[in-house]
């Protein structure tokens, strides 16, 4: 078992060597091989591993990072039932992109590179899930946050990108301020950082300090996962290569905060406050991102606002108790939101870069393999009945309405966003007539087979990926809550009787409604569309405009902030308090220069001075000495 | 009137000559006499030097003074030399003159 | 014996150095830095295995009074000690001897200078601490005043010089006032200036101890006392820069533990709560200046500070009841853990500086230039350069697996510990750290070029000499335990 | 009694001589002034039974350095026209000094305290005559009397190297 | 008191009889004009026989019976008499130099300069106010004649003259206060004025007290202090270059010696009667010249300021004068002479490359000194090392000077003034840096300087010991205990 897990590891970081110290001495058909073959060794290990985990984990121990009085460090894992289901969701879903990734990159000269940033990735990835304490957590945290920077700005040379890079850098470093201030408290009231201190009813802890600690840790989930309000980055971050986008800001690394909250579940659980503040956080950024992806233009900018929203409905699910909803809706959408993105990248490809759905239309007949497949996709997510997005969003609105009827309403709500723009984009793509220029038109292609597989395997497990845990009432079984039972202990009343299985069905039966005129409505307003504006006006500028967040944080911090360097740098520290220095020096020179005038070469002054100075002296000393 | 004349009457009259002395170097810009005063203040330190040692029966300082006398008489030496070596370089004697070293 | 050739050979070599044909100078002083990394290194093994007589340098004083220890290798000084000699050899290495007139006088100053530092961490009296404290600085001024650039460079190196002297004759007169503290016979050993110190009262303690830190505050730099450095570093001739930033501002922080941690503790005990409040602010302040500036070593030269800060902040955090002479005795393990973060910081902020001006080093030799704003695009067609710069970059802004994130973790950690509030604003500056730093990447090494070019890459020798450091930065930042062994 | 009214006579002609000497305007007037108040100190000499010393004064002082004086100021043929006047407020700064100067002697004079013994004149004690003097000087005194001869040979070469005129002008270079 | 007949013993047991002998003898072969190359030759022997006499004397010193009761050789004035001698032969090396040998009056020249170390080793040596008073005016004249030496020049006209009468309107003020200590003390005699002392300790008699002021202000014009030491920069700057140099080191040494002789054994209160008036004078005398100096462009101006900055630290020993050491040692002579010795040498390598540079160039403004470390390159290293010490570098004995002095210092408990005497060690950092600056970071174009061996030797000489009062300031200040 630790060789397993140790070549698990290891292999990412060696295909991460490899590519990154030789990748520019091997051809870029060698350099995808040994990428890919790196993730596919850790996701053979990873199934390996399923088998041979015991119910509750295991701890497993290399070696000892740091060793301090009060302080102690392993290169410890934890491999449990949670971690195993990250991790496969990672090196799986991962595998199948680098897989994806090695035909489209094939134009790209930094071909190596970019599978050796994938490594990392993957690496930090893995030390983020299956580490054994949140230090290890806290390494891939910023280790996955580092790989989303080098990667979004994998086209360095264009300066947006650059920028775009830097800001989800920043962003996410304002969210592992809170995570490492949550860690300095728990450090501080468990005197450990380790998870073994998380078993639930040992933590002999204030409901006050849990707040605290909790509040700071999601502090650092918001800016992971782009929730309000640090989501602005996630949008941005699109500037990267698209298999990026599916691997890092759709499937994989956005989730790291679903998962740091289920882990710390149990601490969680001990502040009501936070888990409300969750649940209202995560209800208002699905809200909002929706609306913003309602008018957005550029394919992968509404497919972003999307997972924003969807990483809204996770948080929803975390904050009402649900935590197996949440990682179920997590692995879900890893799928479905994958193959979107995979799917968009095909097109993408297809339109030789072009990514604004007003170009676009009537794709489905050019590229049918993409078509059928992104289908499926917008399928999922707008939960057509019994595929995975149905099932695991239908899982957490039964949820919501048992924590509170109020915000189910609003989350549905969501959810009919969720279906408005999301159809939006599947017409306007795929339906009426091409709306791009000529030359688009006839380089338009379907993409090489190792794109499209990875687009079919992931079709089929948006379909079926659901079937784990099929509602009750279709007579399904909840495996995966009680998979994760180990770790995860749900806050969620049981649910039973006839109230709510008519509840159940009454839901059920809206979201069929709801779809047929929906599709209906969206169809009549996007099918046969000869040509879609670029500018909106009223409300919807703005929230074409996203709501002017951007521009307002740039008004509120940015601005503020380079306006008080430039302030401090410029006026206090060069006028203030190096004018005092300056000053010093200046008082040194300009008295001597007035001393100077008292040696005027006059004898008859310094004859003067001489005897004030006797009589000054003697008159002190007789009328104050003696 | 007084009848009899005290030491403190010597000191008095030293030290008057003595501040006089200083006046006539603080006034004067002639550089001889300026000297001259200083003399004077070397006139006055010798009467009250001999008035001290008359007072005492001490011979010490009537000695001392006529050291004094002789180290004057050097001094007077080398100084007119001086002044004498300054007025042929500048044809003035004054020290107002004597200014070209400063700051 | 060893600590006291540490200081002889450079000594030696270096007054040799004046002597020698230019062209030999730069060979002799490599010689003379590898000898004294060879000592350091034996240092080491005799240090994992005692045998303190090698180590300590001792002398008989004055008659009659038996033995003192004048120079000691160990203690808090031998991560200081090690980290001065590695660095050493690299730069020598790495300073080229084609851009310098006069080059034997150059490295004779230098080594000069390296023997006044190893000296300064070495030394077991005041006055020899004093002595060493000074003689980094003369060569130091030289060296910027001679070699430095710019129209201004004899009076930015002024500035510096008065600045620093200013500081530590105050700490002259603190000295001076232990020494005559330490009862009538005026002992200078560290032992007799600890047993003294502790003997005064706390207003005392308070005012020598004010005396003190303004000395280590002007060397660290800390705000308000910052205001020679930044200039100073771009003027200075990078390699003396890398001396100043990554071993000479040590000496600051190693000063503060020494005599005010250590020896003063009453005073310091009572003004620590001030200390920290204005090291947080400085930390804060110069991260924040950072962020704008234009001159690829002025952001550095900040960086550098806001770092210090940090440090300081952690020393002020120390939580300490009363001190020995060789490890302070603190209330719980706080106290230890955090002494042994802010050694290894020290060693590792060294580290990466000295990296981080390397490479400022080069880009201003590729591309005649050190303003933000003319760079741009440098990464294009280049493989070495930017990730050596990426990675001196993470170590600088604490990314775990750097070893840059264990010092400042521990560090903030410590902070955290002695109060909150104060410990979460300090943590703000891994926000602006990665603002101001990101941007100097991005300024530098991505976007477009910009008109001025810079083509090619790092020699050879440059790659191995930058290798080390990245090596160190990187296993620092995964085996900090293997690392920890060599500091104590 | 006699000697007392003397001694004041004495006092007040070398006070105002001196005063003479400060503010006359013309050097050579100053130069006579001064040797009035030399009569007048080795007057007093006399009265403390100082005859040596009142003679010395007499002889060196009033005679050979004061003749020097005149000498050099008719060399130098200085009138009194050609001494620029100090400005009044250096004057009365001046004087206000040199008042002061007295006052604060006098008060030390005051707070001392000299015992009441008056002076004796004519002075009985015989310290002052030349056979004492003689005696203690060359024996207590001999050292300082070698002593001072380096001083006469001093003076004896400044006199000759500065006041000479130089021939061959040879400066050393300044 | 044993008058000695032994002629033997009157010429070993000081070196006054020898100098004399000496002095005399060059200003007779002075006037033969085929011997002048001997002359430095015969000044060279004479003042290396005096100091071999000092030095013969050291072991006797600690149990010196006074001369006639009028000087005694006691460790204090053999140890100043030792380092002016030794000062003297570096500033006679200093003068191995064509223009000095082509001037006229050679011979009296090197005369004058033994005659006023006599009065010089008279005045640290002294026991009776009277050879004070003779010692001071030995010095003085001679020192008179030396400024003005340079008879064509108006500067060194002018500077005799200012020297002159200032200095003897001083030793007006001088005989004042021997005039009323004696008075009140009844006596010239050092112990018996020290007995006197004691018995008035806490509240002297009103004009005795005057005359240890008058006396006080005698002997801070003589050593420069301010506020009475305006004459000081005018004469350094305007007197030959070997006169300054002599002026600037034997002449103040002796006055210290004298002025530290004088208050330390006969005036020595035990109360702090007169400190506060001295710690004011210290603290002008480091305030004004140090902030003064920094406006000056004229080298030689720069070291005068810089002489009257270091009056101002050495000054401070009179406030140590109840110090003692674990043994119960006086240690105030021993930091003075420790001072003294880094002081004088390093003012000597400044002088001696003044003179260099001035002969090369014409001139002793800083401009001279510009590039200076390209036309020699030696001459400049040693030049900044001179610098160093009087700047209070650590491993120099000014350092070791200045860290006694203010231990000193801190030891009665002066810690505003002792901050104040640091403060004022960084003003003074800017001028004595501006020299090194203009040596190695200004560009000028010169002639090459060349050293010949007698700089070389005094160098060198200098320098070790600087280093070695630095380095081992233990065992040099051990010499010089009482």
């Amino acid at each position: 078992m630790n060789t397993i897990l140790a070549l698990l590891i290891i292999a990412p970081v060696v295909g991460f060597l490899i590519n990154g110290l030789y990748g520019h001495k091997l051809s870029k058909t060698l350099a995808a091989i040994i990428g890919s073959s790196a993730i596919l060794i850790s996701f053979i290990c990873t199934i390996l591993l399923f088998k041979s985990v015991p119910e509750n984990g295991v701890r497993i121990q290399f070696f000892n990072i740091l060793k301090l009085e009060a302080f102690n460090l392993d290169a410890a894992f934890l491999i449990d039932h949670l971690s195993l289901m990250m991790m496969s969701i990672i090196t799986g879903i991962g595998f199948l992109i680098h897989l994806y990734s090695a035909g489209y990159m094939q134009h790209d000269k930094g071909m190596a590179k970019f599978f050796a940033y994938l490594n990392l990735f993957i690496f930090s990835m893995i030390l983020l899930v299956a580490g054994s304490s949140y230090t290890l957590m806290f390494f891939g945290w910023e280790g996955v946050g580092l790989c989303s920077y080098l990667l979004i700005g994998f086209w360095f040379t264009n300066g947006d990108y650059a920028n775009a890079a830097k800001k989800a850098f920043v962003m996410n470093r304002i969210g592992d301020l809170g995570f490492l201030m949550g860690m300095f408290l728990f450090l501080q009231n468990f005197g450990s950082l380790d998870y073994s201190v998380l078993k639930a009813g040992h933590l002999q802890i204030s409901t006050g300090m849990a707040t605290a600690i909790t509040l700071l840790l999601f502090v650092g989930a918001m800016g992971k996962s782009a929730q309000i309000p640090l989501y602005t980055w996630l949008p941005d971050a699109m500037a990267g290569p698209t298999p990026v986008s599916a691997l890092i800001h759709a499937a994989t690394m956005v989730t790291a905060g679903i998962y740091m909250i289920v882990r710390s579940n149990a601490i969680f659980a001990l502040a009501p406050f936070t888990m409300h503040f969750v649940a209202t956080i995560g209800l208002a950024t699905a809200l909002f991102a929706g609306t913003i992806a309602l008018f957005q233009n550029d394919i992968k900018k509404v497919l972003a606002y999307s997972t924003v929203s969807q990483l809204g409905f996770m948080f929803l699910g975390l904050g009402v108790g649900a935590f197996t909803s949440g990682m179920f809706h997590l692995m879900t959408h890893a799928f479905f939101k994958a193959l979107l993105f995979l799917g968009a990248g095909s097109v993408i490809h297809a339109m030789s870069g072009e990514q604004s759905i007003a170009k676009m239309g009537g794709l489905r007949k050019q590229i049918p393999l993409t078509f059928w497949t992104f289908t499926i996709g917008v399928f999922a997510i707008i939960g057509i009945p019994f595929t995975s997005g149905f099932v695991s969003k239908d899982e957490i609105l039964n949820a919501t309405y048992a924590f509170n009827p109020m915000y189910f309403y609003l989350a549905a709500f969501g959810a009919v966003l969720t279906i408005f723009y999301m159809l939006r984009l599947w017409y306007l793509t795929f339906f009426g007539n091409f709306r791009g220029g000529k030359e688009q038109m006839d380089h338009l292609h379907e993409s090489p087979l190792n794109m499209t597989l990875p687009l079919m395997v992931l079709a089929v497990l948006s379909i079926v990926g659901g079937f784990i845990q099929l509602p009750e009432l279709f007579h399904g079984h909840p495996y995966l809550i009680e998979y994760l039972k180990p770790v995860v202990s749900n806050m969620v009343a049981e649910h039973s009787g006839e109230g709510h299985e008519t509840f159940e069905w009454a839901l059920f039966g809206g979201t069929i409604v709801v779809l047929i005129f929906m599709f209906a409505w969206t169809f009549k307003l996007f099918g046969k569309k000869e040509s879609v504006s670029e500018e909106y006006t009223g409300l919807a500028g703005v929230l074409e405009k996203k709501y002017y967040v951007d521009e307002i944080y740039s008004f509120l911090f940015v601005k503020p902030l380079e306006h008080i360097s430039v302030l401090l740098s410029k006026v206090v520290d060069n006028k203030i308090v190096d004018g005092m220095v300056f000053l010093t020096g200046k008082f040194v020179t300009w008295s001597g220069t007035t001393l100077r005038y008292i040696q005027n070469g006059q004898t008859g002054f310094y004859f003067l001075m001489m005897s004030i100075a006797i009589v000054v002296m003697l008159a002190y000393n007789l009328l104050f000495k003696l | 009137m007084l009848k009899e004349v005290f030491i403190d009457h010597y000191i008095y009259l030293a030290l008057t000559l003595f501040c006089i002395g200083i006046l006539g170097v603080l006034i004067r810009r002639n550089a001889i006499v300026l000297f001259m005063s200083i003399e004077l203040m070397l006139n006055s330190v010798n009467l009250l030097l001999v008035a001290f040692s008359s007072r005492m029966g001490d011979a010490a300082g009537q000695i001392f003074v006529f050291f004094i006398m002789t180290v004057a008489a050097a001094e007077v030496a080398v100084g007119l030399a001086i002044i004498v070596m300054l007025y042929r370089n500048t044809r003035s004697i004054d020290i107002g003159d004597a200014n070209k070293l400063k700051w | 014996m060893i600590s006291l050739l540490l200081v002889i050979i450079p000594l030696f070599f270096g007054i040799s150095t004046f002597f020698v044909k230019e062209k030999w100078s730069k060979i002799i002083a490599l010689v003379s830095s590898i000898i004294s990394l060879g000592l350091i290194v034996s240092g080491e093994y005799f240090h994992i295995h005692p045998a303190q007589n090698l180590l300590d340098f001792s002398w008989v004083k004055e008659k009659n009074n038996g033995y003192f220890t004048l120079l000691s290798l160990g203690d808090l000084g031998l991560a200081l000690v090690l980290l001065t000699n590695l660095i050493f050899p690299l730069i020598i290495i790495f300073q080229k001897c084609n851009t310098i007139r006069n080059s034997h006088f150059f490295f004779g100053l230098m080594l000069l200078m390296q023997a006044g530092l190893n000296g300064v961490f070495m030394a077991q009296d005041v006055i020899l601490f004093y002595i060493f404290f000074e003689l980094g600085l003369v060569p130091a001024y030289l060296l910027v005043g001679i070699w430095g650039n710019g129209e201004d460079k004899a009076a930015v190196s002024f500035k510096f010089f008065a600045y620093t002297m200013f500081g530590s004759l105050l700490m002259l007169v603190g000295i001076i006032y232990l020494i005559v503290n330490a009862g009538a016979s005026h002992q200078t050993d560290f032992n007799s200036i600890y047993q003294a110190a502790h003997l005064l009262t706390s207003t005392q303690q308070i005012w020598i101890s004010i005396l003190f830190l303004i000395a280590f505050f002007i060397k660290m730099p800390v705000f308000p006392f910052h205001t020679w450095q930044a200039k100073t570093y771009a003027t200075a001739p990078t390699s003396i820069t890398i001396i100043m930033s990554a071993i000479m501002a040590k000496m600051g922080a190693y000063g503060i533990l020494r005599f005010n941690v250590q020896f003063l503790t009453l005073g310091w005990t009572m003004l620590e709560p001030y200390v920290i409040v204005l090291a947080v602010f400085s930390l804060l302040y110069t991260a924040i200046i950072a962020i704008k500036q234009d001159n690829f070593k002025y952001v550095l030269a900040f960086s550098s500070v806001s770092h210090l800060s940090l440090i300081l902040a952690a020393i002020a955090s120390l939580d300490l009841n009363a001190g020995l002479i060789n490890i302070p005795l603190f209330k719980d393990f706080y106290g230890i853990q955090t002494l042994k973060a802010i050694v290894f910081q020290l060693f590792s902020h060294g580290i990466i500086v000295a990296g981080l001006l390397m490479i400022a080093d080069w880009i201003e030799k590729g591309s005649n230039t050190l303003d933000l704003n003319k760079m741009g695009g440098f990464a294009e067609g280049k493989r070495f350069l930017p990730i050596a710069f990426m990675v001196m970059l993470l170590g600088s802004i604490a990314l775990p697996l750097t070893s840059g994130f264990i010092g400042e973790f521990l560090l903030l950690n410590a902070v955290f510990h002695y109060n909150y509030w104060i410990g979460g604003i300090a943590a703000i500056s891994i926000i602006l750290g990665a603002v101001y730093m990101l941007r100097l990447f991005q300024k530098s090494m991505l976007g477009s070029n910009n008109g001025n070019n810079y083509n090619g890459d790092l020699t050879i020798t440059e790659n191995w000499i930058i290798i080390p450091l990245m090596l160190f930065v990187i296993i620092g930042g995964i085996f900090p335990n293997w690392v920890n062994q060599f500091l104590f | 009694m006699l000697a007392t009214y003397a001694f004041f006579f004495l006092a007040f002609i070398a006070i105002f001589f001196a005063l003479l000497v400060v503010f006359s305007k013309n050097p050579i007037h100053s130069c006579l002034y001064l040797v009035l108040t030399m009569f007048a100190i080795a007057g007093n000499y006399v009265l403390l039974n100082a005859q040596f010393l009142a003679v010395v004064q007499l002889i060196v002082y009033a005679g050979a350095i004061m003749v020097l004086f005149l000498f050099t100021i008719m060399l130098l043929n200085l009138s009194s026209e050609n001494e620029p006047v100090k400005s009044n407020l250096i004057k009365f700064i001046a004087t206000i000094g040199g008042g002061s100067l007295l006052l604060l002697f006098v008060m030390a004079l005051k707070k001392t305290d000299l015992g009441p013994a008056p002076l004796m004149f004519p002075n009985p004690n015989q310290q002052g005559m030349i056979q004492n003097l003689g005696k203690v000087l060359f024996s207590e005194y001999v050292f300082p009397f070698e002593v001072i001869s380096i001083l006469i040979l001093i003076s004896l070469m400044g006199a000759v190297v500065l006041g000479r005129k130089d021939k061959k002008v040879n400066p050393i270079n300044e | 008191m044993p008058i000695s007949n032994n002629l033997w013993s009157q010429l070993t047991d000081n070196p006054l009889m020898v100098l004399a002998i000496f002095g005399i003898i060059l200003m007779f072969v002075g006037l033969i004009p085929k011997m002048k190359e001997w002359l430095l030759t015969i000044g060279l022997v004479g003042l290396l026989a005096g100091w071999s006499i000092t030095l013969l004397n050291w072991e006797n010193s600690l149990t010196a019976t006074p001369i006639f009761n009028m000087l005694t050789f006691d460790r204090g004035a053999i140890v100043l008499t030792a380092i002016m001698i030794a000062t003297l032969i570096l500033i006679f090396l200093v003068t191995d130099h064509k223009s000095i040998i082509e001037m006229n009056h050679l011979g009296e020249y090197y005369a004058l300069m033994i005659f006023a170390l006599i009065g010089g080793i008279i005045m640290v040596s002294f026991k009776n106010l009277l050879m004070l008073f003779i010692g001071v005016e030995i010095l003085s004249i001679a020192s008179y004649i030396l400024a003005g030496f340079n008879k064509k020049n108006l500067l060194s006209n002018e500077a005799s003259l200012k020297y002159f009468l200032m200095g003897s309107f001083a030793s007006g003020i001088l005989l004042m206060g021997i005039t009323l200590v004696y008075g009140m003390s009844g006596s010239f005699d050092l112990e018996q004025i020290a007995a006197y002392t004691i018995m008035y300790n806490i509240h002297p008699p009103a004009l005795y007290f005057v005359g240890i002021l008058l006396l006080l202000v005698a002997f801070s014009f003589k050593v420069s202090a301010a506020p009475f030491h305006f004459w000081a920069p005018d004469v350094y700057q305007g007197a030959p270059t070997v006169s300054t140099a002599f002026m600037s080191t034997v002449v103040k040494t002796a006055a210290f010696g004298a002025f530290f002789r004088l208050f330390y054994s006969a005036f020595n209160f035990n109360s702090t009667i007169w400190n506060t008036t001295v710690i004011v004078i210290v603290a002008l005398t480091l305030i004004i010249p140090n902030l003064t100096a920094t406006r000056q462009t004229s080298f030689k101006r720069i070291l005068a300021y810089s002489g009257i900055a270091n009056a101002g630290f050495l000054m401070m020993v009179l406030l140590q004068t109840n110090l003692v050491n674990e043994n119960g040692t006086h240690i105030a002579q021993a930091n003075m002479a420790l001072y003294l010795t880094g002081y004088v040498i390093a003012n000597i390598i400044a002088f001696a490359a003044l003179f260099l540079v001035k002969d090369a160039t014409g001139s002793d403004e800083l401009e001279s000194f510009k590039g200076l470390s390209k036309r020699n390159p030696y001459l400049s290293a040693f030049l900044t090392l001179a610098m160093c010490s009087m700047a209070g570098i650590p491993a120099t004995a000014g350092f070791m000077g200045k860290y006694f002095m203010i231990s000193g210092l801190l030891q009665g408990g002066h810690l505003i003034l002792s901050i104040i005497a640091v403060l004022m060690s960084v003003v003074s950092l800017y001028y004595y840096f501006k020299v090194i600056k203009a040596m190695y970071m200004e560009e000028a174009d010169g002639a090459n300087i060349i050293l010949n061996p007698s700089y070389v030797f005094l160098f060198i000489i200098g320098i070790v010991i600087l280093f070695a009062v630095g380095l081992m300031p233990h065992y040099i200040r051990d010499l010089f205990l009482m």
